[in-house]
């Protein structure tokens, strides 16, 4: 059949086939893409961060000592210190098992840091909980979408 | 404002009996009188009521009443000034009341109407390089900034021009009989409205009525300026009238090529746009 | 913060570049063979954020991947290797 | 740092060129599934170049994201294309799967409690995957599922000590940890659980 | 404490609600969003989904489809999720929040849709979930972008005059939320339509064309 | 770690995404991999992260035998 704007009818019929989705997607993604390049030059690195990491490899918390005082005040560069009355005190706390794995070893930095305890730990849970939120939620209705497909065969 | 809105309902009918009124002289027939569509919602209102029993029922009710809170609470916006993202906000969120009236019938033809519209969505797509143009020239999206800018810098229809164009295009696509207005093209029945009768359709009628005055209006004081009232109503009516000379003489588009047409008009717009920003930058 | 290039990040770059290139167009051209370059890229990545010092989010995205691996695994036994 | 970004940015551009277009260019939808992981290490890449404390905070959540979406992206396709009956083809064994599970999913899942958190539970679901993989699984899909459920809660509380009553954030930091740890680890393992077959 | 920097585009501040670093905020703009998802939600939480009428051809007769109640459950589940995702990301304050919320609102739609057994409604669902996969990566791309050039991912500094966004970032964020919400890729959108389930259908669209508003705000706004 | 451990840690890594590439052949490319973890847990140990060059040296087996199921699979 030929129909009169030959090119918009050729568009139109890619646009809807939606096994083209994806494709197309990419398209609009690989443009942007190419404008980025383009503006690559016009980008640069901002060297006053939020949560910068100050690194010690002497200490045996590295790469995640940020100093500061157990149950004390820690220097947090967090967005909204105003926000969180007690910035710091998860970053600088250590469980009496980190504490002693921080003094018997060099190596375990990132193993003491992670149990509850440490920098990620105090944004993950308390200045940017909500993202924790969000993002738990997420993997509960993933999950629940996968568990409900799953299930229905059986 | 009630009385506002009784007048914009008003004013709207009566343009949409002009708007028929215009397509059958063109196409050479008589055509309605041109208060047909105010007589239209008044039969409405009066005719036995009832809820289909396919219909998902508590949706079925509610868009109506989105419809008219959503058309109102449009045209306040346009009167205290506020912003006109909100005032696009709602013109989008107005495709939901339409996928909503198709879809919570259960009529098969109600359903059609609903795709065809989930299809035609790519008609608010130029509405965002209106917005995005015309904060470029006024850097507010707040109607009284503009209007204070326009008066300044004269009308952005002359700085703005492709902005305009998106923005007829987008009036265009909503108009009944446009080459876009395929969700309620008569192969399917009334579209999406097919299921909606009594009442309902009287409700129906009064915020879609509100919604071509809230849109032409809207027109004008975007691109032309605060007017007085009756020179903004005469300029409405220009407006209208030449929506109706196009949707006479055009064939209604195939649903995928309605969306091709306008993305196609985004595209250039968000071109322009672009090229705009680095030649003045 | 390490101001200048380490050599992690630029070996990090560059094997993520090859492994994007390699999954993109594996060879051959198989479900297996794409599922395995996958984990050339994750190297790169895994490199980039060792010079970045983020352990943390770099043990947590080898233990995902396993476990992606092992999603993808399943629906690829259960298509039939192509 | 200027440099060490923009280097990095201009990698991870070229590697969306030329995944995405790789991607334009496909046909076959599992393929797609598996470019589309392939997309997911990207978007990482692009957090990471960040290179401070609250890009690694930013990560963790970022691939919990990926994979859920894997997850369930994944079993649509298996409905789609009905490939509802597990694999039948003889099964498959190497010694390693005899020996090794226990002492290292064992080893996984100690390490994963210590960690806590997102990272402990990805880490030790890795282990229970594998112990399910080479030993097989007994269905305790519902009693999972709901301690999971619970350990989201859970989260939910400590989020709100942490808002409203900042003074026991030691509780808060305690529950978010441990809610977390089981919550990830409980849905994660369950994978393994839902590979189906008895030839395991 | 707070102030609103920018209150030409999404009218005057109402209020504000912080969560640490993450503040969201009621501007006039964001607070009429919320309404109608809320709107929406609510309807999806209290309607029964309408019954399908399917006309046999080649006579009088018609029969209408029932609905299974597991899908009911299951569905209304998904929509008031959904719900949820998207008064989050009407209000969030923060970008990186707010594309948590926008994947959230993209993973519940395939969720909404995923349930059904039509084959031609799972393809279109799966061709709609690889793209919201895709999307992750300049979703996530844009934030990361925003917070490596301007060192701040809160909305209340980065509408500040000072702090300048690059453009690839705005493009990313616009091209992440597309994805996720399928704004203009209407043609899988159409195919999920045809499925059975008014109120909760409705609610993909309504997630998806609130997170759009809310994303055209923040760009133009940054 | 001097220059001549890491340009040589790093050939390796290298020389194992190169060969993971142009490998046909699963089991080969497997093997190419595990070159690559072998070039780059190097690293790991270098910059001190021994708990985490443990964990990554234990979970990459754990996906390669994941792997194997598919590959043994498409030989049988």
């Amino acid at each position: 059949m030929t129909r009169p704007g030959l090119v918009i009818s050729r568009i139109s019929r890619v646009l809807s086939d939606y096994e083209n989705l994806s494709a197309l997607y990419a398209l609009l993604v690989v443009g942007g893409v190419i404008i980025g390049i383009v503006t690559l030059p016009f980008i640069g690195y901002d060297d006053d961060q939020l949560y910068p990491k100050t690194l010690d490899p002497s200490s045996s918390l590295h790469p995640y000592d940020r100093g500061g005082e157990p149950f004390g005040t820690t220097d947090v560069a967090a967005q909204y210190p105003e926000n969180s009355p007690y910035l710091g005190y998860v970053t600088a706390y250590l469980t009496p098992f980190s504490a002693f794995l921080a003094d018997s070893t060099m190596h375990l930095g990132t193993t003491i840091v992670s149990h509850p305890g440490g920098i990620t730990d105090e944004i993950l849970y308390n200045t940017r909980g909500l993202d924790t939120v969000v993002e738990t939620s997420i993997l509960f209705v993933a999950f629940a979408i996968a568990a409900y497909l799953f299930r229905r065969e059986e | 404002m009630i009385e506002y809105l009784i007048f914009a309902l008003f004013i709207g009918l009566l343009f949409h009996g002009i708007h028929r009124k215009v397509i059958a002289r063109v196409q050479g027939r008589p055509g309605p009188p041109i208060w047909q569509e105010i007589l239209h919602t008044l039969k409405f209102s009066f005719k036995e009521t009832w809820i289909p029993k396919t219909a998902s029922q508590t949706l079925f009710v509610a868009v109506v009443l989105v419809a008219i809170g959503i058309w109102s609470a449009a045209l306040f916006i346009l009167l205290s000034g506020g912003s006109i993202l909100l005032l696009f906000g709602i013109y989008l969120l107005h495709k939901i009341v339409e996928h909503g009236l198709g879809l919570s019938s259960g009529s098969p033809y109600g359903k059609f109407g609903a795709i065809r519209s989930v299809i035609s969505a790519a008609s608010e797509l130029p509405l965002f390089a209106t917005v995005g143009l015309i904060y470029f020239f006024t850097h507010s999206l707040m109607l009284s900034d503009i209007i204070a800018y326009q008066q300044v810098h004269g009308p952005l229809l002359i700085a703005a021009f492709p902005a305009a164009i998106a923005m007829y295009l987008v009036i265009l696509s909503k108009l009944h009989y446009s080459p876009f207005a395929i969700i309620e093209a008569k192969e399917i029945v009334s579209g999406n409205m097919t299921e909606h009768f009594g009442i309902w359709r009287a409700g129906l009628e009064v915020g879609y009525a509100i919604k071509t005055y809230v849109l032409l209006y809207a027109f004008v004081l975007i691109f032309i300026g605060q007017l007085p009232l009756l020179a903004a109503l005469l300029l409405m009516l220009l407006i209208l009238v030449s929506l109706s000379f196009i949707c006479a003489v055009s064939p209604m588009l195939s649903p995928y090529d309605t969306v091709t047409v306008q993305s196609l008009v985004t595209g250039a717009i968000a071109v322009y746009i672009i090229v705009l920003g680095v030649i003045l930058a | 913060m390490s101001m200048a290039m380490s050599p992690e990040f630029l070996l990090g770059c560059a094997v993520l570049l090859i492994g994007i290139t390699g999954t993109a167009f594996p060879r051959p051209r198989s479900y297996v063979s794409r599922l395995i370059s996958l984990e050339i890229p994750a190297f790169g990545l895994l490199l980039i954020m060792l010079s970045f010092d983020e352990t943390l989010a770099l043990l947590t995205f080898i233990a995902v991947t396993a476990i992606a691996t092992f999603v993808l695994v399943r629906v690829i036994e259960r298509r039939g290797s192509v | 740092m200027d440099q060490v970004y923009v280097l990095g940015l201009l990698v991870v551009f070229a590697g969306v060129l030329i995944g995405f277009y790789a991607l334009m260019r496909e046909r076959d939808d599992l393929h797609r599934i598996l470019l589309t992981d392939l997309a997911e290490i990207l978007a990482l890449a692009l957090i990471a170049l960040v290179a401070t404390d609250l890009a690694e905070a930013l990560i963790l959540p970022g691939l919990v994201v990926g994979i859920s979406e894997l997850l369930a992206v994944s079993e649509v396709y298996l409905a789609k294309e009905d490939l509802r009956t597990p694999p039948t083809a003889p099964p498959f064994r190497i010694e390693v799967m005899e020996s090794a599970p226990g002492i290292m999913a064992l080893i996984l899942v100690a390490y994963g409690i210590i960690l806590s958190g997102f990272t402990g539970g990805a880490v030790a679901a890795v282990g229970a995957i594998f112990y399910f993989l080479c030993r097989g699984q007994n269905e305790q899909f519902a009693i999972i599922e709901t301690v999971s459920g619970y350990a989201w809660v859970f989260w939910i509380g400590a989020f709100f000590i942490f808002m409203l009553l900042p003074a026991y954030w030691f509780f808060a930091v305690m529950i978010a940890g441990g809610a977390i740890l089981v919550k990830v680890m409980a849905k994660m393992s369950l994978i393994g659980t839902m590979r189906g077959g008895e030839h395991v | 404490m707070f102030n609103l920097p920018v209150t030409n585009i999404g009218g005057s501040e109402l209020f504000v609600l912080e969560f640490g670093d993450i503040v969201n905020y009621f501007s006039v703009y964001t607070a009429a969003l919320f309404a109608f998802a809320l709107i929406f939600t609510a309807l999806a939480i209290v309607s029964r989904p309408e019954k399908m009428v399917d006309i046999a051809f080649g006579g009088d007769a018609y029969y209408t489809k029932e609905i299974d109640p597991g899908l009911l459950r299951f569905q209304r589940f998904m929509a008031i999720a959904c719900g949820l995702a998207t008064l989050g990301a009407v209000v969030s304050g923060d970008v990186f929040n707010f594309t948590l919320f926008v994947s959230m609102v993209g993973i519940t739609n395939i969720g909404i849709v995923a349930a059904y057994k039509n084959k031609h409604v799972l393809n279109a669902a799966f061709q709609y979930g690889i793209v919201a996969m895709l999307a992750t990566v300049p979703l996530f791309g844009g934030a990361a972008i925003v917070l490596a050039t301007t060192g701040t991912l809160s909305l209340w500094e980065l509408y500040t005059a000072a702090v300048a966004v690059p453009l690839i970032a705005k493009i990313f964020l616009v091209l992440g939320v597309m994805g996720e919400g399928m704004a203009p890729f209407y043609i899988a959108k159409a195919e999920i339509t045809r499925a059975q389930g008014a109120p909760f259908i409705l609610m993909v669209h309504v997630s998806s064309l609130l997170v759009f508003l809310r994303v055209v705000e923040i760009v133009i706004s940054m | 770690m001097n220059d001549l451990l890491a340009i040589l840690y790093g050939a390796v890594a290298l020389i194992g995404a190169v060969s993971a590439v142009v490998q046909t052949d699963s089991l080969n490319k497997l093997i190419s991999i595990a070159i690559i973890a072998g070039g780059v847990i190097p690293f790991l140990v270098d910059r001190g992260y021994l708990d985490v060059a443990i964990a990554v040296g234990l979970i990459i087996p754990v996906t390669t035998i994941i792997i194997l199921l598919v590959c043994m699979r498409d030989a049988v």
